[in-house]
């Protein structure tokens, strides 16, 4: 494992501990919108994880993952946001 | 890797079967889903050695790169996951009808098909 | 390291910063609509700066594409989000931090009707 | 339409990663495909991305190309320093010092894009995130995250944001 | 390599897609529905005359050699169980058009029997085990789909109960593949027991034909895995039930059949006493539950449970005498229980209940319904000249001969509980007298009492003809259970193994 | 050529249906030519047996299993076959006779035609198992017959206590036999006959002693399995008079005989039936002589009889066999005679009840010197067939092998026998035909029946005379036969009235002295207080019904208790066991722990957050912390099918992830939203070892088998061969949709049929909610589900 | 927004013999972007999406994949063997029944996903949803 390598991990890291900070919203609520918000950024994580993770393996064919998942983030915030409104009172 | 799995398909496979011996009927049906991934996981585990850094994709020349990971179970978890969101919906749109017909959350209550 | 690696890693760590600022603030801010400031912006940025730390580590052009083209996404997207997560827990009352100083909405939503009476 | 087909088309091959004519052709057809197919419905989802009440006036694109890229540029650099703004907020400011707040402005820009546009800005930029405009589109409601003067803030926006906007989607 | 093997599977599937296209037409499903059906069953037929002499037949999904690809391989056992999953589906079918509604049949009750034959057929031939647990799960679905069609409370609390624990058995199956996987490195059967064969017991494969039968166990309704069987079969229509009676339970047997007789065929020496012990329990438990009962469907559920025993018993045996003698018995049982619950249903229907009680007067009202359900119930019960009597003759006399004298006296103490139990219903809903005026009862539909009578001539015929049908079974047995024919004929003379390690460098 | 006398039975009973038309006494005389028939066979193809020797034939069955139709006419076949045709004619008319006015005549006799022609097969079987078969067929019909008026609960109940009884003991009876068979090699009586040394000597001997005598003893009403013979009263009185005289309680006394040479000769058999036999017959002759009912009285005087058969077969010797032989042709042709005349009587009178009968002597002096006959032989007065018969019972008792003890008791039981039937004849007699003229013959026109239904009785009861008047040669020829086959070895049989005076006639008449002296004092014998209730033993054995029932009740409510729940833990138990009980005896040794040094701490962080996750999941209080808190550990799923090189797996459990949280957040926003606590704490304690146990036991399993490479997986060659033969570099979706492609299309399948499930779950609702009743209507034909609850 | 997605999708099925991705992916990335526009504009939009019946799409989808392995059958060899054109088609690649069936399990995932979303959104009582009105906010002290 090369210095740069090993950077990048730590960066990793970084992003994983900040996931759990994420993950603790999204338990702790309390609002719905509250817990959307915390999924939203979860799956900027995901992004920025996977992103990091191509550049240490080259895994060039995760990008699209990294597209999907972004995508399905956007839709899902905008669902839940949605789901909430129209079930409001 | 594998004793870290292990932890992992264990701790599912417990969180699912306490789950399950809920009474609720939400927390049964989270059950199953976390039984799935537990069994999705296993599988995985079972593969030819859990492998970093290599898909299961060969080269132009149809050369699988040094360590690629075991193709099949991946395929095989993949059917799996998809069979299981099937059954996941289905149980959802059976505990949604059940809920209506019974208009209890309480899988106690829904014994009168057993009782002599 | 060669150039590329030091400014991907540059790059890159920009990007986790404000990623990690962004969990922070969405943990440590009182209320919902101050923290989607926090994960609206930062977030966005820190994705920013991770997608550009990739396209310049693999240097070729599709990928840089590839990158460029999330990127907008995100920037794109991010408001929308921000925006319809606030208005929607406005409209379902969540509460606002007492410190809120000032609440020129007050009063102005018709409930049944989810739109404003202007 | 075309243009979406065209938008689509170069979306295609740019997956593909390929730009050769048998991509270009086939492209073509999955777009002109998903065009077709969802055409009698189109304008309303494809604009209305959840602000939306308004239409994208293709014509304007050539003459303001220009203006865009200025516009552009702008919104970037505002964006970076919202986010060493709220960087600032986060890290340096203790939770009970924040003065959030839901101001009102008076809107001039009329189109709907410009309003979309201007909502969106707005939320990317320092502090403040738009939370919805009132049904007669004369007013938007922000909400700031510290609002320690209503009126500058007010004020920066009408003069910052909406004039460029102005200048782009009346 | 035999390339019209595809043809059970393949015909109802594409009917079923035709079926649910072609919904509006209510006629059009009906008839793919019987026309799948039919090819299934003349395939089913030519596979019986055919297998018994050739030996297995095998083909390979898309070409693949086994064990790479996915095999499906004809023994004795799977063209008897495909041949009789078709036929009890065409009486099923038969009977369904003259009992179902036309609300159930808008919302695909057809293209949901047919699926069901799809993923017993499907079951029935694979040579492989990751794909048995697909089609496992396709029948297990279309069961889900027609246990619940019509949205009764009963049903669905039944339902519910059905889905959840038979989730739990097939996750069971599928963690077992998995480990199966782990283990021996193969799915295709064959490959698996040409490896598991060079095992000396005991280890890991003891674990794991453990695994399999908790999974099979739960999917055959053995004590103490039955829980889902009573709670739910008697909610949906007749149809329905008579059915899955005659399918869904013998899957799991024939699963249990396939581990024990040939993929683990080395831990029976460890597994065949607790099999035996289970089978007994399995007997015992569910004629007690019968006897309890006071309702027909429930009477007859709880009797599929029961004669699940005398199956398993078969395999509890550990011979391939046993697992003959097990054969007959499922087959019998198959078609004879079936033709009850149609009779059943038809009595159910006259009387506008199924409760003993409330029921009565038919021997008198219909004397031929009353005919068929004796011919039944003596048939069940195990009594000459009928195919009961054969299934009950045949597993004795192994029971005898390999000196299991407690289950072979338990399955016998049984059979007169079950007849008890069985004549009750007959006591209390053809002799006794009805409460209402005879005459005023509805006569029975012709379609609702062919299918039935039918099947129980077709058991009559059995027990007269009963010698082809040991015959047949005899063979299906030693076939079930002769290891090295399975491989030879599936991956050639030299075993799987032999192309493994000429295809993998 | 045997199986026509079988066959023609059999295919009779379709005909016999014809008997429903009007004309019915004539139809019934016509379908009496069909057993005549079988009669006259009999005897046309009897022509060896009388030299001596048999006729055998087999047809092929089911060879594999040793069951062939295997029939064999030898002495023993002989005397049954005639008797049962020759009755069986005589029943057959007078049944005609009997049930004239009932329309139910048809299917009477047909039942009656499957009945005679199971029982010729009985008897007719060469092989034990076809034996068998037709035993139980036996068994069916007489349920049929004793079932015939069902709408009678009495009938209904006799029916089931009489099958109950003879069908449980038809299964000791065939695990008998295929211990039998196991033991002699072979399941033909010949084999089983000349392998009597061996089969004494087998360990399998005792069990398949008890066993067949269980069977026979059940079927043959032996106490203490009597009890169902009087009860199966309620048939209509041509089948008792058929099935309780000549046939159906016979088999079992059949069946003794015939093993008898093979498994006789040993104290376990002929003790047991010695004793047995001997106090049914003397316990069933007091019972009798104590009845109102006429056909109960003959009904136990018949178990008296099977007792006295029984125990003659114990008894053995050259006498044994003779007096086998001839008490069977004795009492079928007295008690036929006497069943039907008991039938005659109710006919004409309306009742059975001797209380109310009487004084018939004036009204029906024909039936009166018939059934005058008929009690003379049943009473064992010298001239007639029965003193012939008695004589043979009791030099058995004298000269038994069993020793001197044995032969006491046998010889005292005999003679207290005989006393009680003459008593218990003196009152049938008496009671009936003398004194005061009854109630019920007032108040009908009572007369002596049409001559027809008098052939029936009168035939047997004249034969009773006739026989050893004239005949006593002939019959000798037939008995002789019979009595080797029981015997096992050559005799010469020659039956006289006058054997000089020997101990046996002084017993004899000794007898019948105390029997005319008591027998006056018959009416007060049968006012005395009864016996207890137990001695019917109908009642017990209802009582025993009842107890399986509420047992099994019991039972299945503890078992089948409804609440999913605890289904689900015994499922988990169950799992438990199945695998854990192995996996601790032989798995545990596989388990290596690999330590990977490449481990990465986000890789540590992925998986441990998926135990975080899961208790997260287990301890939240709102469904949507809940479902976030699986979609967690969904997600963190996938992001170690990232990190393990699975993007496929990845993405596909990611996008479900997202479509099954969605789903989740649909249909539980209609359920609470907040958790109750609705288990108590001991059950979530033992809740959560039980999920622990299976999260250690399913974690080391994983552990054990992944680290155990014992064969090399198929991997390889997927990798090696995806471009080349499947066309593409994406192995995993090579695999997917080519190496197993039939893998995905089953997958679609399940995804399919899930779509049409939950569509049909959602769209149609018939139950409307609740539980009430479906009922069939006009325009829904489905036989539905029906209402469950009680 | 949609028919970039709808695109996407797409090219997430063609590509997937060579490169992660494939039927699933795809139709799950096209399903799941319809189903999030149902929830977020109601059921209506699917229609708008992708105007056909979701339930006759999954059919089709069944029944194109399962037609595809018949040319095999009626050549006399085994069900689902493989066809291949001989030459990839510009622009689109390698042409044979695998990719077909490939399609086929694209079309069965999106209508049978999204028919499951429409027919849940449809029921009266789950959408717009009932029990939110009672507890609008879910105020928890967290796990
Ligand atoms: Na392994
Ligand atoms: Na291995």
């Amino acid at each position: 494992m090369t210095l740069f390598e090993m950077l990048i991990a730590g960066l990793m890291g970084v992003v994983a501990v900040s996931m759990v900070l994420c993950a603790a919203r999204l338990l702790m609520g309390p609002s719905i919108p509250d817990r959307a918000m915390a999924f939203d950024t979860l799956m900027i994580h995901v992004v920025a994880l996977v992103a990091l993770y191509v550049i240490i393996t080259d895994q060039l064919s995760l990008v699209d993952a990294i597209l999907v998942v972004a995508v399905l983030g956007f839709l899902g915030t905008v669902a839940i946001a949605r789901y909430i409104e129209e079930g409001r009172t | 890797m594998i004793i870290l799995l292990a932890i992992a398909i264990g701790s599912l496979f417990a969180g699912a079967t306490y789950l399950v011996l809920r009474r609720s009927v939400v927390k049964l049906i989270l059950g199953l889903i976390m039984l799935s991934h537990g069994v999705n996981l296993l599988i995985f585990t079972m593969g030819d050695g859990v492998r970093r850094g290599a898909p299961p994709l060969v080269d132009a020349q149809g050369q699988p790169p040094a360590g690629a990971a075991d193709p099949l179970v991946q395929a095989l978890i993949l059917t799996a996951i998809v069979i299981s969101f099937g059954f996941t919906a289905f149980v959802l749109a059976l505990a949604y009808r059940s809920n209506q017909a019974v208009g209890s959350d309480d899988l106690d209550d829904l014994s009168t098909t057993d009782r002599l | 390291m060669s150039l590329t690696e030091i400014i991907t890693l540059a790059l890159a760590t920009v990007g986790v910063v404000f990623i990690f600022l962004a969990a922070v603030g969405m943990l440590k801010l009182p209320d919902l609509y101050t923290r989607v400031h926090a994960t609206g912006k930062a977030g966005t940025l820190g994705i920013t700066g991770v997608l550009l730390a990739v396209a310049v580590h693999h240097g070729d052009l599709v990928a840089a594409a590839k990158m460029i083209a999330l990127i907008a996404f995100f920037l794109l997207t991010a408001p929308v989000a921000a925006h319809m997560l606030d208005r929607a827990a406005y409209l379902t009352g969540v509460k606002r931090a007492p410190q809120t100083v000032q609440d020129d909405l007050a009063g102005k939503y018709d409930i049944e009707q989810g739109r404003l009476r202007s | 339409m075309i243009v979406l087909v065209l938008i689509l088309t170069i979306t295609w091959m740019a997956l593909q990663s390929s730009f050769t004519l048998p991509d270009l052709i086939v492209g073509l057809a999955v777009s002109y495909g998903i065009v077709a197919l969802a055409s009698r419905f189109l304008s309303a989802p494809f604009t209305d991305g959840g602000l939306g009440r308004s239409r994208i006036d293709s014509r304007n694109y050539a003459r303001l190309t220009m203006k865009w890229i200025a516009f552009i540029g702008f919104a970037l650099w505002s964006i970076l320093k919202a986010n060493l703004d709220v960087a600032r907020i986060v890290l340096f400011r203790r939770v009970e010092d924040i003065r959030p707040g839901i101001i009102a402005i008076p809107l001039d820009v009329k189109s709907d894009a410009g309003i979309t546009v201007l909502a969106n800005l707005i939320t990317l930029t320092p502090g403040t995130v738009s939370l919805d405009v009132s049904t007669d589109r004369r007013t938007i409601y922000i909400h700031c995250i510290d609002v320690q003067d209503a009126a500058a803030v007010r004020d920066d926006i009408k003069r910052n944001f909406e004039r460029r906007v102005m200048e782009l989607l009346p | 390599m035999v390339f019209h093997l595809f043809l059970p599977i393949v015909s109802p599937l594409i009917g079923a897609a035709l079926a649910v296209l072609l919904n509006r037409l209510p006629l059009a499903s009906r008839l793919i529905a019987l026309l799948s059906t039919l090819i299934n069953l003349g395939y089913g037929l030519w596979l019986m005359v055919t297998v018994p002499a050739s030996g297995p037949l095998v083909a390979q999904a898309s070409g693949w050699l086994a064990p790479f690809g996915i095999s499906l391989v004809a023994d004795g056992m799977s063209a008897l169980m495909v041949m009789l999953a078709a036929l009890l589906m065409l009486t099923t079918i038969i009977y369904s058009f003259f009992s179902i509604d036309y609300e159930r049949e808008r919302h695909f009750y057809y293209p949901l029997l047919l699926l069901l034959l799809l993923g017993v057929s499907g079951a029935f031939l694979t040579g492989d085990l990751f794909n048995l647990y697909v089609w496992f799960e396709v029948l297990l679905v279309a069961s889900f789909g027609l246990i619940t069609l019509g949205g009764s409370r009963d049903q669905l609390e039944g339902g519910l109960k059905y889905v959840v624990l038979n989730l739990l058995g097939s996750t069971a199956f599928l963690f077992g593949c998995g480990l199966m996987y782990g283990f021996a490195g193969t799915l295709n059967m064959a490959h698996i027991a040409e490896r598991m064969a060079t095992l000396t017991n005991p280890g890991l494969q003891t674990v794991l034909a453990g695994v399999f039968l908790f999974a099979f166990g739960s999917k055959a309704a053995i004590v103490p895995l039955f829980f889902w069987l009573p709670s739910s079969y008697h909610t949906p229509p007749v149809a329905v039930t008579a059915i899955f009676s005659g399918l869904m339970t013998k899957i799991g047997v024939y699963s249990l059949y396939r581990v024990f007789g040939l993929l683990l065929q080395n831990e029976l020496a460890i597994y065949g006493p607790w099999l035996t012990l289970l089978a007994g329990l399995t007997m015992v438990i569910g004629v007690l539950g019968a006897v309890a009962q006071m309702n027909v469907r429930r009477i007859l559920s709880f009797h599929i449970i029961s004669q699940i025993g005398y199956s398993i018993m078969g395999i509890g045996l550990a011979s391939a005498a046993g697992l003959a003698a097990g054969l007959v018995f499922t087959a019998h049982v198959m078609i004879v229980k079936m033709a009850l619950f149609f009779i059943g249903g038809a009595a159910e229907q006259i009387n506008g209940t199924g409760d003993l009680k409330r029921m009565g007067g038919l021997a008198r009202r219909e004397p031929l319904l009353a005919l068929f359900w004796f011919l039944g119930i003596l048939s069940l019960a195990g009594i000459p000249p009928l195919s009961g009597f054969i299934g009950k003759l045949i597993l004795l006399q192994v029971g005898v001969s390999q000196q299991a004298y407690l289950i072979t006296a338990v399955a016998a103490a049984t059979s007169i509980l079950t007849f008890f139990s069985m004549l009750k219903i007959w006591n209390e809903v053809f002799w006794k007298k009805s409460y209402e005026d005879v005459s005023r009862l509805p006569r029975v539909r012709f379609g609702l009492l062919a299918p039935g009578a039918a099947l129980v001539i077709l058991s009559v015929a059995l027990g007269l003809l009963a010698g082809p049908l040991v015959e047949y079974n005899t063979i299906a047995g030693q076939q079930a259970f002769d290891r090295d024919a399975y491989i030879a004929a599936v991956c050639g003379v030299d075993g799987c193994e032999a192309v493994y390690q000429a295809a993998v460098r | 050529m045997l199986y026509p006398l079988v066959l023609i039975a059999l295919v009779a009973a379709p005909v016999a249906l014809l008997a429903r038309f009007p004309g019915r006494e004539r139809i019934a005389w016509g379908l009496a030519l069909i057993p005549l028939s079988i009669f006259g066979l009999t005897l046309a193809l009897a022509g060896p047996v009388w030299e001596g020797g048999q006729v055998s034939e087999r047809i092929a069955w089911v060879s594999a299993l040793g069951l062939d139709l295997s029939f064999t006419l030898d002495g023993l076949s002989l005397l049954f076959a005639l008797i049962i045709s020759g009755i069986g004619t005589l029943i057959v008319g007078y049944a005609g006779h009997y049930l004239g006015a009932d329309s139910g005549l048809g299917r009477f006799l047909a039942y009656l035609m499957l009945f005679m022609g199971a029982m010729l097969g009985l008897v007719l079987a060469g092989n034990v198992l076809t034996m068998f078969v037709f035993w139980e067929l036996t068994s069916v019909t007489s349920y049929l017959l004793i079932g015939y008026k069902h709408d009678y609960a009495d009938a209904r109940r006799g029916a089931l206590h009489s099958l109950l009884v003879t069908g449980g003991g038809g299964l000791a009876l065939l695990v008998g036999l295929l211990l039998l068979g196991q033991a002699a090699g072979s399941y033909e009586l010949s084999d089983i006959l000349a392998a009597g040394d061996l089969l004494r000597a087998h360990a399998l001997y005792p069990a398949a002693v008890i066993l067949i005598l269980l069977g026979c003893f059940t079927k043959s009403a032996q106490i203490p399995f009597h009890f169902w013979l009087p009860g199966a009263m309620q048939a209509p009185t041509p089948a008792s008079a058929f099935l309780h005289s000549a046939t159906m309680v016979k088999a079992g006394v059949y069946l003794m005989a015939r093993l008898s040479p093979a498994l006789g000769g040993t104290a376990l058999w002929d003790v047991t039936l010695a004793v047995v036999g001997g106090a049914t017959m003397t316990f069933a002759a007091i019972v009798a002589m104590r009845q109102f009912d006429l056909k109960a009285m003959l009904a136990y005087t018949t178990i008296s009889m099977l007792g006295a058969l029984t125990m003659q077969i114990g008894l053995g010797g050259k006498y044994g066999a003779e007096g086998v032989a001839t008490n069977i042709l004795a009492h079928a042709l007295y008690k036929s005679a006497l069943f039907m005349l008991a039938g005659v009587i109710d006919h004409e009178c309306g009742t059975r009840d001797l209380r109310r009968l009487g004084g018939l002597r004036a009204y029906m002096p024909q039936t009166m010197v018939v059934t005058a006959l008929a009690l003379l032989s049943f009473g064992g007065i010298p001239v007639m067939f029965g003193f012939v018969a008695k004589e043979l019972m009791l030099e058995a008792a004298l000269e038994t092998e069993l020793g001197a003890t044995m032969s006491l008791l046998a010889v005292a039981a005999i003679a207290i026998t005989a006393v009680a039937y003459l008593v218990t004849g003196w009152r049938l007699f008496s009671s009936t035909f003398l004194g005061q003229r009854s109630l019920a013959a007032m108040q009908q026109h009572v007369t002596d029946p049409a001559l027809g239904m008098l052939i029936g009785p009168g035939v047997p009861a004249v034969l009773s005379l006739l026989i050893p008047l004239a005949f006593l040669g002939p019959i000798s020829g037939l008995i002789e036969p019979a009595s080797v086959a029981i015997y096992g070895k050559p005799i010469e049989v020659k039956l006289a009235l006058w054997h000089g005076v020997n101990p046996a006639l002084l017993v004899s008449l000794s007898a019948i002295v105390i029997g005319f002296g008591l027998a006056r004092f018959g009416e007060h014998l049968a006012n005395l207080r009864g016996w207890p209730a137990w001695s019917r033993g109908d009642m017990i054995f209802d009582r025993l019904i009842e107890r399986t029932l509420a047992g099994a009740t019991a039972l299945t409510r503890a078992i089948q208790e409804g609440r999913l729940r605890r289904y689900i833990l015994i499922t988990a138990v169950t799992m438990l066991i199945f695998v854990g009980v192995p996996f601790l005896s032989f798995g545990l040794g596989s388990i290596r722990l690999d330590l990977d040094p490449q481990l990465q701490f986000y890789e540590i962080l992925a998986a441990a957050l998926i135990p975080i996750g899961v208790i997260a999941t287990i301890k939240a209080r709102t469904r949507l912390g809940a479902i976030i808190s699986v979609g967690m550990v969904g997600a963190m799923v996938a992001l170690l099918f990232v990190l393990f090189s699975a993007p496929d797996l990845a993405l596909t459990q990611l996008l479900i992830e997202v479509l099954s949280t969605v789903f989740l957040l649909l249909v539980f926003s209609v359920l609470p939203v907040r958790f109750e606590s609705f288990s108590e704490a001991w059950v979530r304690r033992r809740d959560a070892i039980v999920a622990t146990v299976m999260g250690v036991l399913m974690g080391s399993l994983v552990l054990a088998t992944a680290t155990n490479d014992a064969f090399a997986p198929l991997a390889p060659f997927f990798l090696e061969n995806s471009l080349e033969q499947g066309k593409g570099t994406n192995v995993v979706n090579v695999i997917l949709v080519d190496f197993r492609g039939f893998d995905t299309l089953g997958e679609i399948t399940v995804l399919f049929i899930a779509l049409l499930g939950i569509y049909g779950l959602l769209r149609l609702r018939q139950g409307k909610g609740d539980a009430t009743p479906e009922r069939v209507t006009a325009t829904e034909p489905a036989a539905e589900p029906v209402d469950t609850k009680r | 927004m949609m028919p970039l997605l709808m695109m996407l999708s797409i090219f997430m099925l063609l590509r997937g013999h060579n490169l992660p991705g494939g039927g699933f992916i795809g139709g799950l990335l096209a399903a799941s972007a319809i189903i999030l526009q149902i929830v977020a504009f109601g059921p209506k939009t699917a229609q708008r999406i992708l105007p056909v019946n979701y339930l006759l799409l999954a059919a089709f989808g069944i029944f194109f994949g399962a037609i595809w392995g018949l040319p095999a059958l009626f050549a006399g060899l085994p069900y689902m063997q493989a066809f291949w054109l001989p030459e990839p088609i510009p622009g689109v690649g390698k042409i044979g029944t695998p990719v077909l069936f490939d399609v086929g399990v694209y079309f069965t995932v999106i209508g049978v996903t999204t028919k499951i979303a429409l027919l849940l959104v449809e029921e009266p009582t789950i959408f717009p949803l009932p029990t939110m009105k009672s507890a609008p906010v879910e105020h928890e002290e967290g796990a």
